[in-house]
């Protein structure tokens, strides 16, 4: 792979860190995906993608940021940014999701799903099957 | 030697997120649920993002690195608009 | 290029869009201001474009017409460059934009936002399309024409309308991908964008390449074809034309001539000559011949007046798209004349169309019943009762559409026979030597516009005989000053074309002949020397101030 | 000049009445034009000296001199007569309709279009061009057509004038034709040019069209068969008009041009069998059906066909004696028919009728007026010691004498007798039905009475005419007769004499079998006559006008009606399919042509990653294509699924610009298509799966085109792609970019310098978009069942009702309680990075667009999260003023450098050494880009707002139903 | 990479112009936008397509090893007005159900 | 002038990150800043008081570490599906923090634990639907979430 030749200086013990920033990030990527398509309803499917928006954002980030601050010789820290904003934004998207969802399941009366809480009975209530 | 690690790590990492990114797309053909597929489109933004970043590794330069971060600071904007449309019916009221 | 008279060239696109920049700084409610605005852009673009017209007439060795925006050389940056076509397409845009306008202001600007912003800006596409030397300035142009052409075509809102955009604009879109498709082919194969490098790189370019060329410029002319409405193309255009509002339709009828000029700019400047000489010259004769055809049944078969005027769109864009098929230049020259006739000539009519329904029960109730029904009744502005009942109405209104049938059917004493005849005496007249065999195509062209002509003359006296003599008994129609001057206007223009038939085909000649020696413009527009440079190369530190 | 004069001065008249608005300004407007035509009879009579004896008038100016088309005017002989004879006839003409036409009639109206014509017809016989001839014969058809329907309330006057205009208007067309092909022939349209060139014209391959051409045009105009019949039905003009119309001027047009052109192209086998037959039928069957009509201005005009149908015959053969028969017989029948069709006004002004059957010794009352009919009838019967009868000897003498080998000739003689005999009998017709016999019962005016004199007095003028020109021919007609013959015939002039008597001779005999035998057959058929219906025996039915309007109506408009819809449509998809498959066509067609072989498909060198993510993106693109009927949001989603890979594939390919933009773009996009969708009909897939054979063979077909423009485009940018690159314009960018543009980013330094005329327009297109947009939403209605709240508001707002401890909105507060937090707080860093994308485009990817589009999703996230109401009481944005602000700002920068003397968008970029900041770009092209900034955010947000806006504003229009619903 | 890519345009291209072709406005729209995908593609495509090249200027770059910025400029450009023109077909879309009550292209629904 | 200036803060660091670290950039930055700023006063969000600003890299710091830990807990569940049963379920945890912002933030955190989930909020009696991948003891998600992270929020916020 000629397209490396730009990292002939990086040395070995940065190669690795990033490497290996770059396999834990890419594999929890891949696993949660995999999650995301095995896992057999909506709310277990959405605890998967969070593999990927948090430590396989991070792993990358951090792979990258290593790198490119080896490289340059400087700290080159933009990266960071992405994994804020990133972990920032990701709950908006999964909370107004998983709400959506909630609501659907309870207004076609699914029964696994929990009604939402009534003060005069504060726990867990019957499913929203009218 | 550098360049081989890295070689090799950034290979797998493409091929992890390629093939992460046709799952999220199946997915997102799948359903079996509009929520599904949203989030699946979500997914495939994410991994999308973390692909460049690492296709910015492997050319060695960060000019790849503003999409990137759009990506990562406004993808959501399609996916909230998606969800409110699911929970509302209507985007903005 | 130097002098206050080089600016001038860029002013045509200049003037409406700051025109239309600054309209929308004002509120809905100021009208006047508004309309005082829109009306002064006009004025000073029919100034503009006459003055070019002049300088281009002086041919190139006289006013150097070529533009360099941003003061880069052709091949890179964008030229305009206006020679004797151009300027005429100039003038004849600008004259038309003030008749419509001034019709508009009487109601029509009032009936939904923004009508004078768009008319400028459709004003800067139709001025841009026609200047630029630059196929993707030339797409660029090209949309901002249609955009404005979509939000004017909706002017007014209502079903037919919004029905009659819907597909218009499906259309167009579906055309403005085969340009890009095709501008971007022919970037891929020849490497250049300018229209004057392209006519040299042409020569240059062998091969697989060439093929590719070529089927750009094909997939290209598609478009032009698309906008010109040739059939099978141009089904969109009776709806839209006739959906559209009388002054909307009115400047609607130089549209269909942007496809023409650019089929005849490039098909001469590029296509003129060389391996590639003469590419899909068959499909405009046979095209243009059966849109006539087309035309002249839907002239025969509209009991609309809408419809009728729109029909004669296609009869129009027919003809100059089989007679350019012939290329022949005593017939291009004709047809130049044709152009701007039968443009006139549409134009009057759309606008008399409507002052002319007015009077009709039927149209009008209609007309209510949808304002009714469709109206945003708490947000539209009141219709405002316009017009009064003059007792010579209904005798000007007969006397211009009797004009109107004259001139589309191409009888005399009006324009519309002067370009027949002069296209004619082209084909088979005093202009071909009496010993050249003249081919059955040109026989079949002869036959169609004969036909076609007489097509007019049968529904025009129908529909004049329906609606002066069976149905407008005793209701004279409201119409303003306002409303009638600009159809006379341009009535009176057709007839003054008439009057000076002579001066007037010698600029179509003398521009046809230029077309012909595409040199000439190549070599302006590759020569222009830049501000401030010496030499090709540059100065140290860039083209600064 | 003074054909100038002649010609113009009727027009002017004609512009001068039509001027005289006021109705009651009857005397005043035919003083004028009585005083116009006399002029013009002045003016004519006076250049007499000119063209006597062979002379010639001419005038040349200018018109359209490069086509051979000049406003040239030229007076022969002939054209004097003729002049004369219009401007005489005209005169009288005036006078009797200044009497005829009633009070209620709009006659300067009138007027006018009778000088117009006289003008146009002035015009024809005048004209040195024969292209301008055209112009006139053309100008007469439109002027006869707005005489003929002159009273227009009546259906029989429109539809004659329509008739009359469309059979001589086609007439028009051809003989200009014609004339062009003759131009075509002799290399000029000047007319002694072309009369001077008779043998290269016959000689010419194209002889037999322009002949044929200029022969419809010249027999439309004279009314021969078959193109007759438009002019019976044209009597429903006022009578004036028919008696100038139909004797002197708009019939006499086609045989003028017969005798123009006949040195030029007479004298062939094929002009002799093609006028001839035309003449011979004419003559026969105008007479003829003369006979059987009852209407009086019918049979006249029958006979006027009849007559036109002599001349045509004798200028068929091709003998200079023939042709000064004809020439005479012009004249001859102008006057006593044009005294004939006054004759006939009169009576039909004192009595009510002309119809022959209600008319009846009429002689007790209108002595006088009946013995003039008598003459003029005589005349029109040959009668001798009448002009008729000289020019119809003439004519049966030339029938006998001449021989052009053929059945045509042979039959000749006989049919000019049998013709004679029936003028015979519908001249002795005319006389003996209406003045003769008793009194009329039942008359619509009972008492008729004679005329006033001077409504008379043409009538007797030309009643004299008729005598002298009859009695002493050689002394009164004679002298002109002889100059006109001259200039047409020139050196063929033959001799001739005019005499009354030239022995017991075959003529002779001719005329007294036709006399006699016309008495007898009157006899015979006058009991028939009197009581049959209009209409000759065996043709009645064979009524030429409802056969022309059967087939006008035919062509014109069913077929037209039906062809519009074959070979048309108003649907969109056949337009759409024809646009694709034209455009597939196009990219093929010059490739298949020019033998294009496609490079080998390569499949080294391919990134499997950039690989599989295509197969992704193909994957989406196929699904949503599939999806897109039933699930909608599904195929939104995948749409997002096919742009991410464009976006990647831009990166890949070195187009980061191009990425941040695709993203941004897509992100806007995506929200202004979930925007629509609500308003978009619910589609279920149970619905409508019946499909039919057709639906199923069109869809084929579509997915057919489909893949072959799918196939067509892989072929397309295959190809371009293994092309080697061009010598492009590329590399002048590359490399002068930084040191002329002054940025790093190439493709920010084209957008905003090199083309930044380009920019310049897109962000206008996004202007009018957006104003567009804008104006067609505050029209917007939503359809009926849009207008109600989506289905989830109306379950959770009914959930929030149901609870006491709830209130209405709760649901939806809870739900973007959280969610809104975060939004609020990610505004100023998307504005932040929008003025980051914004500052660094010069040089880095970013630009005035990406971070305009940045700018307005900053908003559009606050419009998410707090709703309308909740935003704009925040955030005041006024998109219109960003618009203007951006549409201003980018050409006003460009028009900066006018000050420095360069052209419009000439940058200026410097560094400007600040300190301890050190080096700021400072391009002139970032002020543009600012422009660019602007309007995006401005046109951006205007759209999305302004469909936003839809929700709340159906609320109200909602709540203005509601009461409504209530009182129904 | 120009297989992949060339393929790739073709199935957008085949599938837009499908969808193109349908009867329902939301679905013409979805084609117009795979179409404009496919087509803003396309233009990117004539350049040449070359990866880690972008025309961007530092120091030391060899220009002749970037790539082609024309048409890059031409694709946003392309993208700016494909953008434009899809708002204001969506917009006209719904305007067009709202007063004809229906989705159909035609504004009326096509008997069988 | 500033009126959130930690924002303001937060946003010039951004700017710097981005552009590179130049005394140029830090003015523009600063400009930049301010007038990011005024849009957000503009929205007039609930203003947080943040008491205890310096909890936060505590918080940081536990919510890394738990995020590491559940992402090897998540992991190995996807991994092992079909060996390890695993149930999942929805919980209700009664909050008392009340500042929307002070809730955004446990909700991130929740929300960015992969295994947790934070569904919906009520904000009339203040519980929060939390759905939990790995459901065994739902107290223990209850104090967790409570103990953890809510009671270290209240310090910080108000
Ligand atoms: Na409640
Ligand atoms: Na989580």
């Amino acid at each position: 792979m000629n397209i490396m030749d730009h990292a002939v200086d990086l040395p070995v013990w940065a190669a690795l860190l990033v490497s290996f920033f770059l396999v834990v990030g890419s594999g929890l990527t891949l696993i949660g995906t995999i999650g995301f398509s095995r896992l057999p309803s909506f709310y277990e499917r959405i605890h998967a993608p969070t593999l990927g928006t948090s430590w396989g954002t991070g792993g990358i980030v951090m792979a990258s940021m290593i790198f490119f601050t080896v490289l340059a010789t400087r700290p080159v820290i933009h990266e960071i940014l992405i994994g804020i904003f990133v972990t920032v934004t990701t709950p908006v998207t999964l909370m107004l999701l998983a709400r959506a969802a909630l609501h659907r399941d309870r207004a076609e009366g699914n029964p696994d799903v929990l009604a939402e809480v009534s003060p005069d009975e504060p726990k867990r209530g019957p499913a929203l099957g009218e | 030697m550098s360049q081989t690690i890295l070689a090799v790590s950034l290979t797998f990492a493409q091929v992890c997120l390629a093939i992460a990114m046709a799952l999220a797309a199946l997915r997102m053909s799948r359903g079996p649920r509009a929520q599904d597929r949203v989030l699946a489109l979500d997914t495939l933004y994410v991994n999308s993002m973390l692909l460049l970043m690492v296709f910015g590794i492997r050319t060695g330069k960060d000019i790849y690195f503003e999409a990137s971060l759009v990506i990562g600071m406004l993808g959501f904007v399609a996916t909230v608009a998606l969800a409110k449309f699911l929970m509302r019916g209507e985007v903005i009221e | 290029m130097s002098g206050w008279q080089q600016n001038l060239i860029i002013a045509p696109i200049l003037i409406p869009l700051l025109a239309g920049a600054i309209l929308l700084f004002f509120d809905e409610r100021q009208r006047v201001v508004k309309a005082m605005i829109s009306v002064v852009s006009c004025l000073a673009l029919v100034a503009i474009a006459v003055s070019l017209f002049r300088l281009a007439s002086y041919g190139p060795e006289r006013f150097e017409g070529v533009y360099m925006l941003g003061n880069w050389p052709a091949p890179f940056g964008i030229v305009l460059v206006v020679d004797r076509l151009s300027a005429l397409m100039l003038v004849l845009a600008s004259i038309l934009a003030v008749p419509t306008l001034v019709y508009a202001l009487a109601r029509w600007h009032a009936a939904g936002a923004h009508f004078h912003s768009l008319f400028q800006f459709l004003l800067m596409g139709l001025n841009g399309a026609f200047l630029t030397g630059d196929l993707f300035n030339l797409f660029v142009f090209f949309e901002v024409m249609l955009a404005a052409s979509y939000g004017l075509l909706m002017h007014g809102s209502g079903p037919m309308r919004v029905k009659a955009g819907l597909h218009y604009i499906a259309v167009n879109l579906a055309a403005a991908l085969c340009f890009l498709i095709g501008v971007s082919a022919i970037y891929g194969s020849a490497g250049t964008l300018n229209m004057a490098d392209l006519a040299v790189r042409i020569g240059e370019i062998e091969g697989d390449r060439r093929m590719l060329l070529e089927a750009g410029a094909a997939i290209l002319g598609i478009v032009f074809l698309i906008k010109a409405g040739m059939w099978p193309l141009n089904f969109w255009l009776p709806a839209a034309y006739s959906a559209a509002t009388a002054p909307v339709a009115g400047i609607f009828a130089i549209m269909s001539k942007v496809g023409i000029y650019v089929i005849l700019r490039l098909s001469l400047l590029v296509f003129g000559q060389g391996e590639s000489a003469g590419l899909g010259l068959n499909v405009l004769l046979y095209g243009g011949m059966a849109t006539v055809a087309f035309g002249t049944i839907g002239v025969l078969a509209s009991q609309a007046l809408g419809r009728l005027a729109s029909y004669s769109v296609l009869v129009s864009s027919g003809t100059l798209l089989a007679v350019l098929g012939l290329n022949n230049g005593m017939v291009t020259a004709g047809a130049l004349f044709y152009m701007v006739s039968s443009t006139l000539t549409i134009a009057a009519f759309f606008l008399l169309i409507e002052l002319v329904e007015r009077g009709q029960d039927a149209g009008a109730s209609v007309l209510a019943v949808t304002m009714e029904a469709y109206g945003d009744a708490d947000e539209e502005e009141q219709e405002v009762e316009v017009g009064v009942t003059m007792p010579a109405t209904i005798a000007v209104l007969g006397v211009c559409f009797a004009a109107c049938g004259i001139l589309l059917s191409g009888l005399p004493p009006l324009s519309g026979f002067v370009a027949k005849f002069t296209m004619l005496t082209g084909m088979i007249g005093s202009g071909v030597s009496a010993d050249a065999p003249i081919p059955a195509s040109v026989w079949w062209i002869v036959a169609l516009l004969i036909l076609s002509g007489l097509a007019a003359l049968i529904s025009m006296t129908r529909a004049g005989i329906r609606t002066f003599w069976a149905s407008m008994e005793g209701t004279v129609p409201r119409v303003l000053v306002m409303e009638m001057a600009p159809v006379l206007l341009l009535i009176a223009m057709t007839l003054a074309l008439t009057v000076q038939a002579g001066p007037v085909m010698r600029y179509m000649e003398e521009t046809v002949s230029g077309l012909q020696q595409p040199a000439t413009y190549i070599d302006a527009v590759i020569n222009a020397r830049r501000v401030g440079v010496e030499e090709p190369g540059g100065p140290e530190g860039g083209g600064g101030i | 000049m003074v054909l100038v004069l002649l010609v113009c001065l009727p027009f002017l008249g004609s512009l001068a009445a039509i001027m005289l608005l006021r109705t009651d300004s009857r005397v005043l407007a035919a003083r004028m034009a009585g005083a116009v035509t006399f002029l013009c009879l002045v003016l004519t009579a006076a250049v007499y000296p000119a063209v006597r004896s062979g002379g010639k008038l001419r005038l040349d100016i200018e018109w359209l001199p490069q086509f051979g088309l000049n406003f040239t005017l030229r007076m022969d002989g002939f054209a004097w007569l003729f002049a004369m004879l219009i401007a005489g006839i005209g005169c009288l003409v005036v006078l009797y309709a200044r009497y005829y036409m009633s009070e209620e009639d709009p006659v300067p109206r009138f007027f006018s279009f009778l000088l117009a014509f006289m003008g146009s017809m002035l015009g024809i016989v005048l004209s040195g061009n024969i292209i301008l001839l055209s112009v006139f014969w053309e100008l007469t058809s439109i002027f006869s057509f707005l005489l003929i329907s002159y009273w227009h309330n009546n259906a029989t006057a429109r539809d004659g004038a329509r008739m009359a205009l469309t059979i001589t208007g086609i007439g028009g067309f051809c003989l200009l034709a014609g004339l062009l092909v003759l131009g075509h022939i002799v290399g000029s349209y000047d007319l002694d040019v072309v009369l001077g060139a008779g043998d290269q014209i016959k000689a010419h391959p194209l002889y037999l069209t322009a002949l044929v051409l200029i022969l419809i045009g010249a027999l439309t105009k004279s009314a021969q068969v078959p193109f007759h019949f438009w002019l019976p039905n044209a009597m429903a003009a006022p009578t004036p008009v028919s008696a100038y119309l139909h004797s002197a001027t708009m019939v006499k047009a086609g045989v003028f041009l017969l005798v123009r052109f006949w040195p030029a192209l007479s004298g062939t086998y094929e002009w002799f069998m093609l006028v001839g037959i035309a003449g011979t039928c004419t003559l026969l069957l105008g007479a003829y059906f003369a006979m059987f009509q009852q209407d009086l201005k019918g049979l006249l005009a029958y006979s006027t066909i009849s007559h036109l149908g002599l001349i045509t015959t004798l200028l068929s053969l091709g003998s200079p004696l023939a042709a000064v028969a004809a020439i005479f017989h012009m004249m001859n029948h102008a006057t006593f028919k044009a005294s004939l069709f006054m004759a006939a006004g009169i009576i039909d002004h004192e009595t009510g009728t002309r119809d022959m059957r209600r008319l009846s010794g009429l002689y007790r009352y209108l002595p006088i007026t009946g013995t003039l009919a008598m003459v003029a009838s005589a005349a029109m019967a040959g009668v001798p010691l009448l002009n008729g009868f000289i020019s119809k000897e003439m004519f049966f003498a030339e029938a006998v004498e001449t021989h052009a080998d053929s059945m045509l000739d042979r039959m000749l003689p006989y049919i000019a007798t049998l013709a004679g005999a029936f003028s015979v009998v519908y001249s002795l017709r005319f006389i003996h039905t209406v003045f003769f016999g008793p009194a009329p019962l039942d008359l619509p005016k009972p008492k008729p009475h004679e005329p006033p004199h001077w409504m008379r007095f043409p009538v007797e003028f030309l009643v004299l005419a008729c005598l002298v020109v009859g009695i002493i021919p050689g002394l009164s007609i004679g002298p002109f007769l002889h100059s006109a013959v001259l200039s047409v015939l020139g050196d063929r002039t033959p001799e001739y004499s005019l005499a009354i008597w030239h022995g017991i001779n075959t003529p002779l005999i001719m005329s007294m079998i036709a006399l006699a035998g016309g008495v007898l057959l009157y006899i015979l058929l006058k009991d028939y006559l009197a009581r049959c219906d209009d209409g000759p025996p065996l043709f009645r039915h064979l009524a030429g006008q409802r056969i022309f309007e059967r087939v006008l109506v035919t062509v014109s408009w069913k077929w037209a009606r039906w062809m519009e819809s074959r070979f048309g449509t108003r649907n969109l998809q056949p337009q759409l399919r024809l646009i694709a498959a034209a455009g597939l066509l196009a990219g093929v067609v010059p490739l298949y042509m020019a033998g294009f072989t496609p490079a080998p498909v390569a499949f080294s060198g391919v990134d499997p990653i950039f690989a599989a993510i295509w197969c992704i993106g193909a994957f989406c693109a196929l699904a949503a294509a599939y999806q897109a009927k039933y699930h909608r949001l599904a195929a939104l989603v995948l749409l997002g699924g096919a742009g991410i890979t464009t976006c990647i594939t831009f990166v890949w390919l070195s187009a980061p610009d191009l990425a941040i933009t695709q993203l941004v773009v897509e992100i806007v996009t995506t929200v202004l298509l979930l925007l629509g969708l609500r308003w978009l009909p619910k589609r279920y897939e149970k619905v409508d799966n019946s499909v039919t054979l057709a639906a199923r063979g069109r869809r084929f077909r579509d997915f057919l085109l489909a893949v072959s423009c799918g196939f067509g485009m892989f072929l397309l940018s295959y190809a371009i792609m293994k092309q080697p690159v061009p010598d492009a314009i590329a590399s002048y960018f590359l490399e002068k970019a930084y040191t002329e543009g002054g940025g790093r980013n190439v493709v920010n330094v084209i957008l905003v310098d090199f083309r930044g005329f380009d920019t310049m327009g897109e962000i206008v297109v996004l202007a009018i978009v957006a104003l567009t947009v804008f104006a067609l939403l505050r029209r917007f209605r939503p359809a009926a069942d849009s207008i109600e709240k989506p289905e989830q508001q109306r379950i959770q707002a009914a959930y929030d009702d149901e609870r006491p401890e709830r209130s209405a909105g709760d649901t939806v507060r809870d739900y973007l309680l959280v969610p809104s937090v975060i939004m609020q707080w990610m505004f100023p860093v998307i504005v932040t990075f929008a003025i980051y994308l914004f500052m660094r485009g010069h040089d880095l990817p970013g630009g005035g667009f990406a971070g305009g589009v940045t700018m307005a999703i900053a908003f559009l996230l606050q419009y998410l999260a707090g709703g309308v109401r909740w935003a704009e009481d925040r955030l005041r944005i006024l998109p219109l003023r960003w618009m203007g602000f951006g549409l201003l700002v980018a050409p006003l920068t460009g028009m900066g450098a006018w000050l420095f003397g360069y052209p419009f968008l000439t940058s200026h970029s410097q560094y400007l050494d600040v300190p301890f900041i050190g080096k700021v770009p400072m391009a002139s092209a970032l002020m543009f880009d600012l422009g660019v900034f602007s309007l995006v955010v401005g046109a951006t947000v205007l759209i999305l707002i302004a469909l936003a806006h839809q929700s709340i504003r159906t609320h109200r229009v909602r709540n203005l139903d509601a009461p409504k619903a209530e009182e129904a | 990479m120009e297989l992949v890519l060339a393929i790739g345009i073709g199935i957008m291209t085949g599938s837009g112009v499908w969808l193109l072709l349908r009867p329902r406005t939301y679905q013409v729209i979805i084609g117009l936008s795979l179409l404009s995908y496919a087509v803003n593609l396309f233009i990117f495509a004539v350049g040449g397509v070359k990866s880690n090249a972008a025309p961007l200027l530092g120091e030391g770059v060899d220009t002749s090893t970037l790539t082609d910025p024309v048409p890059h400029a031409l694709v946003l450009t392309a993208i700016v007005i494909g953008f434009a023109t899809t708002a204001l077909f969506l917009v006209v879309l719904l305007a067009a159900r709202g007063l004809t009550g229906t989705d159909h292209v035609d504004g009326r629904e096509q008997p069988k | 002038m500033l009126p959130y200036p930690l924002l303001s803060a937060s946003l010039v660091i951004m700017w710097l990150a981005l552009n590179g670290f130049t005394l140029g950039h830090l003015i523009l930055g600063c400009i930049v800043a301010v007038f990011a700023s005024w849009g957000m006063a503009s929205l007039r969000p609930a203003k947080p008081r943040l008491r205890k600003w310096y909890l936060l890299p505590k918080l940081v710091g536990i919510v890394l570490y738990d995020i590491v830990r559940s992402n090897v807990a998540v992991a190995s569940i996807i991994l092992g599906g079909h060996r390890r049963q695993f149930k999942s379920g929805f919980i209700t945890v009664p909050l008392d923090v009340e500042s929307p912002m002070a809730l955004a933030v446990l909700a991130v955190v929740v929300t960015s634990t992969p295994g947790t989930a934070w569904l919906e909020y009520n904000s009339l009696n203040r519980t929060v639907l939390i759905h939990v991948l790995d459901l065994v003891d739902e107290a223990e998600w209850q104090t967790l979430i409570k103990g953890r992270y809510e009671a270290l929020l209240m310090e910080i916020f108000e």
